[in-house]
């Protein structure tokens, strides 16, 4: 069942204080595949993402990547450096170092010590980030320090910064949050192109942004999955309408 | 974007280091002459310099406030002043050839294991930063790696060195009680009382600054000195992006101790004791007071910090002996209400803007002006 | 400039032991006052230089070095802890200073450059223990040697202890115990003494507690009600001034041994007491044994400059030798060649107004020893400054003198 | 057989001079003169304690009346020997506002005196140690139960021969069980000294069991005998059983000693618990606002010197307003100004410390200032001759459970309570719900600092009231309140008991420095385990 | 009624606004829109007293608030839902509500029942802490909390961030519902703009801190409004 997959998350669970926020979830995401994730607020989302990225140790249950690791095993860095990259859901940057500093840092790289001691910029490095100024358009503001920017400012450099680290599997949770629609279609734009090349898990309460991926979407309800399928499929579901999409 | 201020403080201390030794191997009675007195006890100020510059490194850049930096310092002056002790051979008061007094009148009988060695001056110099650096290690390392942050770390620094007083208190524990190792006598074969040993000793501790002072500005300007900045701002978010947040704080928290070791190691001889008082918790305290006086986050403001307290003490104490603590507890209070981010902070922003760690510039969700 | 003669006062008047040595800075001014009052010194004025070492060891040892180089003073009175002392040694010994040290210590020393005033271990520990095994001192036969861990105490047990089995008292009736700088809960500690006292023989306790660490000691003996009549406590570190920061209520009939008590009957004594409370201004400032030890050290040391009719320390360190001033309690006061004092050895009980009563005293005055015969390494060792061995440490066996310091 | 009149039985003193009297018909003593009690109350003027102890015992010999005042007066340091009046032996007494002499032996007003006019008549512990003998069989017929219980200890606690008569009387008349127990145990302690061969050994079955000091002392005299060998034997035995049942009752008293330890590391740290812990200002200035508490309770006392036991009850309140309204004044002047900079408030507060230390060092001089422990707070409950229970540690530990409760009240159920953790929580929002974050902040500060005025009240019982008392405790403090878990009230609670208690049950074993030191490496390691403290908080709440 | 009238706002040297004026009515719904950092959020914490301004006055019934601390101004009755929902982390749901109760009376110091009908799950969870609600639990908690202050004007900023479709709905008939109300003028910044077309009585568009067009409900439905929208 895990072969082949990317990510399979097998029947966990996880529970706070006695309120059981994931339960018996099982998922599977396959290479290169773009899912979407929606669910009424609280269904566990962000939970689930935690615990994918070691944030949150699940209860029972395992997450198995690329077939063979158990992430449940591993903490936040290793799992990061599996190649595992997340945005956050309340955009979170280095709030005293420059727009370009933390895209720099972002960069991947060798994150030991010593080298990152030794270090020095490279030109292709420079390039790098300097293609992605252009594409979160923070150009003009590369030597602001992250902790004046606007919210939406902050959202965009931490899509930059998940960029910069290139990891196979993208996390983003809420990209569109404080977005207007335009930058919205820009950001699902840019998603899509991404997804050619890696695999991604949106989260997002945007349909119009969801439709607009046109991917297998995933309904999330009281920590377990409600609904699976394309969107028409899952907006047709009466639960979901019930307790997500209202009338 | 801070070579000035780097090329600034090192002229200084390199300055110093030629020009005090200079003026006070002039003839007595010349109108420039510098007394011994002045040098030694610059001497110590500029050990407090290196000292206070480790804090910062910490503390400054990587969010760790150290409230047991003392017992680097303490432990480096131990190493030290046991070679020191050993070198005074049989020229103690009983004449005993290996042992040190305090150890003839307590009638031990042979020298603990944990002395031997420190007669051999390479050895004693390795232990200088060996000892320090391995405990700061492996404190390190277990505190990180359990996530131990914030005001839990530096009640566990402080208990660690508050341990330590109560332990080297102790005469059982073989370093001479509370009165210390004392009564030095020579160094490497030269008297340490002679004028010369003391400009050497001078020299040597202005040298240790400024090599302290590259190696932190290294560190700092690298880009591992950004990930520390970044760990200080935001821990977690950091280990998402795969830096492995303990071993970067293992790495500057044991580097940090090894320079408070040698700065003990440089103070011991300048001073001519080394007792259990340098690992009083008040101690630690003090020199995170300088920093934060001289401006946390900026290499320079820690030497700052550390020479203007001591400085403003040293003269206090003696033109209004009865009553000087009113006046260095005005000057903390007024530092902290007129020069926010200490006094390097005000030179920053007259002179070098953007310069240090930017800290403080973020938008602070208490920054709100009611 | 050259019409005044300066001495420097080397006492902490703030950190921990501002509590203890402030008194001592104030009484050196007292007297540098009275001198000046008789005219001063050698037709010059005395003036007091004082600094503040705020009860850091190295800093004693940059202000010694300080008064010695920059202020040039001709003698030094200071210091009241050991650690002190011996961080400022070396200072006085290099620049070839003169330090007047007035505390009782733990001996095992004597310097050049310094003169002792305060009583060493056979001026005070020894003369306590057989007060308390005598008939009058009410026989006791088991001891408890409680302290403050570190050096004066623990050289100063050691030494009660061997003299004890050397007395014939057996291991088990010595219990030893020691406490961290300034401990405040003494609970258990004094129900181990009760326990102790309670097993059939007469039991006492020897205190070298330290400073601070006396009044919850005190205050805890009180409440759970040992009284000096079962168990007396005699106290090394506590004098007149410790006692007024104590309710002496409960602890009337506990012990002191010094050189002096502010009781002592006599006139000098009045005179001195009189002084002092119209110097400090207050009619309830008490006077202790540091205090008179300052006293005499000044004292001698105008008298030898007088003698030597110069401030130059080593023509007034020979006039020191052998040189005699009434101490306050009606004797005469003589600094010996090892650079300690003959002084009486008194016995005070606690009374309820703070006070000591004193019960017991030396027929005559006792020789400091600066090098205890009851530890082995140190029996052999002597003091003398005068040649021919003028030597602070030397061995009467092997006939040499190790390593002095200059 | 002795009859007691009716209109005496108000009178213990008269009826005390009568069992005197008996006592000297049994012993038979020669007919006392009166020159020779003269000459034996001048004796008590001698230089020497030996003739001072002769006379005492002349005078319970005397047969006198006027012994027992006399004995009582030397044991109270109430006798005097008038110096202008060659040396006569007096009591001082006031009469109409002035000290008069009174002779001891003519009662004869011999008019006022000055205060230097008269010289104490010294006595030292071995004369206590007698004087306490012999008036204890003096009193033994006094009215009061207790009194004569008193007695009857005194007695035991040292048995001289002469008593034994006495209290072989005193049983046979005796009718309160208590005080006939009381004197059989004194009675068995002479005879264990006095007694012939089986008597003695009757005596050992008699005292064994006795969970009574005294009785090991004279228990373990006895067994240190070499003379009679099984009496010897005996006397172990009975020591040994005693010592069994002693250490049950070590255990509960090392308990109490950690609960009075945490108490008063709980009253120490619970001011940080709201500065630190709640305000999140690193507040160096703590310790001295212990001391400011402290240094209250002794103006207080000074302020009210004839009532020092009601002192205390005036000093809290008057603490809390004094060290609470300089927390405000230095909330207002200066940490107002550092919100959202906690690491430059380490640097402010300390200046402060260092200001306020020496403020008292000039003020009240660098000297400890004597504060007085009220009678009904010193002393202590005996649960028995092992366990006894110090009531300043008793009323620590209850006031302490008070002042926990009363700061749980506020923070928890009031709206204050409620504006306090929100303002710290997020000062800007709070702001913006209406909260007056200025007001918040300086009543949370003062009630911080106030809180620890108290705690400096309970500190001023137990330990010196001098400078450097903040400086004792500031890093005690900041262990006790981390160690719990910063921000959690009940975490400081539970983190100074256990420290307490930890400390306390090492001590025996390790001595009190490595026990401190133990307890800090415990600390340590804990911290690695939990490192939010014992209680911490858990969750997403926490990292936003 | 609260009017802005022509107000600067500088970060430092940066300046964030430009003579931006507005006024809200009560019973109106003022909506004020723009891109990223265009200075929507700025205006509002120029409104709410969170920032100084340099130029211009903000007015309540006619009295000048400039210079009012943010709580005074909440004791006027401005409620602000701020971006980022600044919940208070440790207060249980419950206390987060009563937070509000500093603006009342004693006698009035309740929560309406409004809030419960509106936002269910505020109910549910009245005793979870505040900062372990979901992202969308956190927002249907700040405006609740804003409505316990029974406020003249209450501040939204982009209330609709990251909440579930339904809810939004709730949202946008609570708004409606207080709007009908017809004693309260609200402020909404927002980005999602079929949302504010839907209630919007008014608006404002901001374009680098500057007013760059407003008016009424049917100039909002314009093309020209969006083309300031799009990047
Ligand atoms: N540490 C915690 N303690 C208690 N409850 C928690 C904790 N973390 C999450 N929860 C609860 O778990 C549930 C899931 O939270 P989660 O953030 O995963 O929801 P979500 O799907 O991301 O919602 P949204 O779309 O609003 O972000 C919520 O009800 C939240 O209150
Ligand atoms: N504290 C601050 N210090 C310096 N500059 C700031 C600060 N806060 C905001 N700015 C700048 O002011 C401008 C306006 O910011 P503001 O938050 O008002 O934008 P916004 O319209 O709310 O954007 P968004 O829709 O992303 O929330 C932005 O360019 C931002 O970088
Ligand atoms: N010398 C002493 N008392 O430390
Ligand atoms: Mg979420
Ligand atoms: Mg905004």
């Amino acid at each position: 069942m895990a072969a082949g997959s990317l990510l399979y998350l097998d029947n966990v669970s996880v529970s706070f204080d006695g309120f059981r926020a994931i339960n018996k979830l099982s998922m599977i995401i396959k290479p290169g595949e773009m899912r979407a994730i929606i669910g009424p607020n609280g269904a566990g989302k962000t939970t689930m993402m935690d615990i994918i990225t070691g944030k949150t140790r699940p209860d029972e249950g395992d997450v198995i990547y690329q077939g063979k690791v158990d992430l449940t095993k591993h903490d936040e860095a290793a799992i990061a450096n599996m190649g595992i990259g997340r945005k956050f859901q309340k955009p979170t940057v280095f709030e005293s170092h420059s727009v370009y500093d933390n895209l720099l840092l972002a960069l991947k790289q060798d994150r030991r010590v010593f080298p990152m001691l030794f270090r020095l910029p490279s030109k292709d490095e420079q390039t790098r980030i300097d293609e992605l100024l252009a594409l979160t358009r923070l150009g003009d503001l590369r030597e602001t320090v992250a902790g004046s920017l606007s919210h939406g400012q902050k959202q965009w450099l931490e899509i930059g910064m998940l960029l910069a680290q290139d990891p196979q599997l993208l996390l983003i949770d809420e990209p569109a949050a404080g977005m207007t629609d335009a930058e919205t279609e820009e950001t699902a734009k840019l998603l899509k192109d991404i997804a050619q090349t890696h695999s991604v898990v949106v989260v997002e309460h945007d349909m119009d942004f969801i439709r607009s991926l046109g991917v297998r979407v995933t309904v999330l309800h009281e920590g377990s999955v409600l609904a699976e399928g394309s969107l028409d499929q899952v907006s047709a579901n009466q639960r979901v309408v019930e307790v997500y999409l209202g009338r | 974007m801070t070579g000035r201020a780097t090329v600034i403080t090192l002229g200084l201390i390199l300055g110093a280091a030629v020009l005090v030794p200079v003026l006070n191997a002039l003839p007595d009675g010349s109108p420039f002459k510098v007394p011994t007195y002045t040098v030694s006890l610059f001497g110590k100020y500029l050990c407090y310099a290196l000292l206070a510059l480790a804090v910062d490194l910490v503390w400054g850049y990587c969010g760790i406030l150290s409230l047991g930096h003392g017992a680097f310092f303490a432990l480096g002056g131990y190493a030290m002043g046991m070679y020191l002790m050993r070198q005074i051979g049989d020229r103690g008061v009983y004449g005993h050839p290996v042992l040190p007094d305090f150890m003839v009148f307590l009638n031990w009988k042979e020298l603990p294991w944990y002395w031997y060695g420190f007669d051999n001056f390479a050895f004693a110099m390795l232990m200088v930063a060996l000892v320090p650096g391995i405990l700061a290690f492996a404190f390190g390392w277990f505190a990180f790696r359990s996530r131990v942050t914030g005001v839990y770390l530096s009640i566990i620094t402080q208990a660690m060195t508050y341990a330590l007083l109560l332990a080297f208190f102790r005469n059982d524990m073989g370093f001479g009680g509370n009165n210390g190792l004392t009564d030095f006598r020579d160094l490497l074969g030269f008297d340490l009382r002679s004028d010369g040993v003391r400009r050497g000793l001078f020299i040597a501790s202005a040298l240790a600054l400024a090599l302290g002072y590259i190696a932190c500005r290294f560190v700092t300007t690298s880009r591992l000195g950004k990930v520390l900045i970044a760990v200080r701002d935001a821990e977690s978010r950091s280990r998402f992006m795969g830096y492995r947040v303990e071993h970067y704080k293992v790495f500057v928290f044991t580097l940090s101790a090894v320079l408070a070791g040698i700065a003990g190691a440089l103070y011991v001889p300048q001073v001519g004791i080394i007792n259990p008082g340098e690992f009083a918790p008040i101690n630690s305290i003090e020199i995170v007071i300088w920093v934060a006086l001289g401006g946390r986050g900026y290499l320079f403001g820690a030497i700052f910090g550390a020479l203007a307290v001591n400085i403003a003490k040293s003269y206090f104490t003696v033109a209004f002996p009865e009553i000087w603590l009113f006046f260095l507890g005005a000057l903390f209070v007024l530092t902290t209400l007129f020069l926010p981010k200490g006094c390097a902070g005000l030179l920053s922003i007259l002179k070098f803007p953007g310069l240090g760690t930017g800290m403080g510039f973020a938008r602070k969700k208490e920054a709100g002006n009611d | 400039q050259d019409d005044t003669i300066k001495i420097g006062v080397l006492h902490s008047l703030s950190g921990t032991m501002a509590i203890s040595e402030t008194t001592l800075k104030d009484t050196v001014l007292m007297l540098v006052d009275e001198q000046n009052k008789k005219g001063g010194l050698l037709g010059k004025k005395l003036e007091a230089v004082v600094v503040d070492p705020a009860s850091d060891w190295p800093l004693f040892a940059e202000k010694a070095r300080e008064l010695l180089e920059v202020n040039k003073v001709a003698a030094v009175f200071g210091c009241w802890t050991s650690v002190s002392r011996k961080s400022v040694l070396p200072v006085f010994e290099e620049l070839n200073g003169m330090l007047f040290y007035p505390v009782q210590y733990e001996g095992e020393e004597s310097s050049k450059n310094v003169f002792y005033t305060g009583a060493a271990p056979n001026q005070q520990a020894i003369p306590a223990v057989d007060y308390l095994m005598s008939e009058e001192g009410g026989s006791v036969k088991r001891f408890v040697l409680a302290g403050t861990d570190y050096v004066y105490p623990r050289t100063t047990n050691k030494i009660l202890e061997q003299y004890l089995l050397d007395k014939g008292i057996p291991a088990e009736d010595i219990m030893i115990n020691y406490t961290p700088f300034g401990h405040s809960d003494w609970q258990t500690i004094v129900s181990d003494i009760k326990a102790f006292g309670s097993a059939g023989k007469k039991t006492a306790v020897v205190s070298t507690i330290n400073g601070d660490a006396n009044v919850p000691f005190y205050k805890e003996l009180g409440n759970q009600g040992i009284a000096s009549s079962d168990i007396p406590v005699v106290a090394f570190s506590v004098g007149e001034e410790e006692l007024s920061g104590i309710d002496t209520g409960p602890l009337v009939g506990h012990l002191a041994a010094w050189n002096y008590f502010m009781s002592a009957e006599s006139p000098v004594n009045d005179e001195f007491i009189e002084k002092w409370q119209a110097f400090i201004g207050s009619e309830d400032r008490v006077t202790n044994d540091p205090m008179e030890a300052t006293y005499i050290g000044f004292n001698m040391w105008v008298k030898a400059v007088e003698a030597a009719g110069t401030t130059d320390v080593d023509m007034v360190r020979d006039e020191m030798n052998g040189i005699t001033y009434p101490n306050l309690t009606g004797g005469i006061a003589v600094m010996n060649t090892n650079h300690h004092l003959t002084k009486p050895v008194l016995i005070g009980e606690i009374q309820d107004d703070g006070q000591f009563q004193i019960v017991w005293s030396t027929p005559k005055g006792v020789i400091g020893d600066a090098w205890t015969d009851f530890l082995p390494e140190s029996k052999n060792l002597v003091a003398d400054w005068t040649a021919p061995i003028s030597c602070g440490n030397f061995n009467i066996t092997t006939g040499k003198c190790s390593g002095q310091n200059y | 057989m002795l009859r007691i009149p009716v209109s005496l039985r108000a009178r213990p003193v008269i009826l005390a001079f009568l069992a005197l009297s008996f006592l000297l018909d049994l012993l038979s003593a020669t007919p006392s003169r009166a020159d020779d009690f003269e000459t034996s109350v001048a004796k008590l003027n001698d230089q020497s304690f030996t003739v001072k102890e002769e006379a005492v015992l002349e005078l319970v010999q005397s047969g006198d009346d006027r012994a027992l005042a006399i004995l009582s007066a030397l044991q109270d340091g109430e006798l005097f020997s008038h110096k202008k009046q060659n040396n006569v032996i007096v009591f001082s007494q006031e009469i109409d506002g002035a000290p008069h002499a009174i002779d001891v032996l003519t009662a004869a007003d011999l008019g006022e005196h000055g205060k230097r006019d008269l010289k104490k008549i010294t006595i030292n512990n071995k004369l206590r140690g007698a004087l306490k003998a012999a008036l204890g069989a003096l009193r033994l017929y006094s009215k009061d139960p207790d009194t004569r219980i008193a007695a009857a200890k005194a007695v035991l606690a040292n048995p001289s021969p002469e008593a034994l008569p006495l209290v072989v009387e005193a049983i046979e008349k005796e009718q309160d069980d208590a005080v006939r127990e009381a004197l059989d145990m004194a009675q068995a302690a002479l005879l264990l000294t006095n007694g012939d061969a089986e008597e003695r050994l009757a005596a050992v079955g008699m005292l064994s069991g006795s969970m009574d000091p005294d009785v090991w002392q004279v228990l373990g005299r006895a067994a240190g005998q070499e003379a009679d060998a099984d009496l010897a034997a005996a006397a172990q035995a009975a020591l040994a059983s005693i010592e069994n049942q002693k250490s049950v009752y070590n255990l509960l008293e090392t308990l109490f000693f950690g609960v009075s330890l945490g108490a008063v590391l709980l009253l120490a740290a619970v001011g940080l618990a709201i500065t630190f812990g709640v305000m999140g200002v690193i507040n160096m200035a703590h310790g001295e606002m212990l001391m400011l508490g402290a240094y209250t309770t002794f103006v207080v006392q000074q302020l009210m010197p004839n009532a020092i036991e009601y002192s205390l009850f005036v000093a809290v309140p008057a603490a809390f307003i004094v060290t609470g309204l300089v927390g405000i004044a230095i909330e207002r002047s200066i940490i107002r100004l550092l919100y959202g900079r906690p690491l430059e408030t380490l640097l402010a507060t300390f200046g402060i410390s260092l200001f306020l230390q020496q403020a008292v060092r000039s003020i009240f001089s660098p000297l400890n200032q004597p504060v007085t422990t009220p009678d009904w707070m010193s002393g202590f409950y005996a649960v028995n001759g092992a366990l006894s229970l110090t009531y300043n540690r008793l009323y620590i530990i209850v006031f302490c459970i008070l002042v926990f409760l009363a700061l749980l009240a506020v923070l928890k159920r009031t709206p204050l309570g409620l504006q306090m953790r929100a303002v710290t929580q997020n000062r800007a929002m709070a702001s913006s719900m209406g909260i007056r974050t200025g007001r918040v902040d300086a009543l949370t500060f003062g009630l911080g600092s106030g809180i620890a005025g108290i705690g400096g009240v309970a500190l001023s019982q137990l330990t010196n009231v001098g400078p450097n008392l903040g400086q004792a405790y500031i890093v005690d403090s900041f262990m006790v309140v981390v160690f719990g878990g910063v921000g959690n009230l009940w975490g400081t609670l539970v983190g100074a008991l256990t420290l307490g208690v930890a400390n306390k049950f090492m001590e025996p074993w390790t001595g009190a420095v490595v026990a401190k030191i133990l307890v800090l490496v415990f600390i340590i390691l804990f911290i690695q385990r939990r490192p939010r403290g014992l209680f911490a908080l858990k969750g997403r709440a926490v990292e936003s | 009624m609260l009017s802005v009238d022509s107000i600067d706002l500088y970060y430092g040297a940066a300046q964030a606004l430009r003579g931006v004026s507005l006024s809200a009515e009560p019973g109106h719904v003022t909506c004020v829109l723009g891109r990223n950092g265009v200075g929507k959020t700025s205006l509002l914490r120029a409104i709410t007293g969170h920032q100084p301004i340099a130029k211009g006055t903000i007015a309540m019934d006619g009295a000048s608030i400039d210079g009012m601390k943010p709580y005074d101004r909440a004791r006027k009755g401005i409620a602000y839902v701020p971006q980022g929902r600044e919940i208070f982390p440790l207060l249980s749901v419950r206390e987060n509500l009563e937070t509000g109760y500093a603006c009342l009376s004693s006698k009035d110091r309740n929560v309406p029942d409004e809030v419960f009908e509106l936002f269910p799950v505020l109910n549910d969870m009245l005793r979870r802490r505040g900062g372990d609600l979901s992202g969308g639990q956190q927002q249907q908690l700040a405006i609740g909390r804003a409505m316990v202050t029974r406020p003249k004007v209450l501040v939204l900023d982009e209330p609709t961030e990251g909440i579930q479709p339904s809810i939004i709905k709730d949202i946008g008939r609570a708004i409606t519902f207080l709007r009908d109300k017809g004693d309260m003028a609200i402020i909404l910044v927002e980005q999602y703009f079929d949302f504010a077309k839907e209630l919007a009585d008014k608006f404002i568009v901001l374009d680098r801190g500057e007013v760059v067009a407003s008016g009424g409900q049917k100039e909002l439905a314009e093309t020209d409004v969006r083309r300031h929208l799009t990047v």
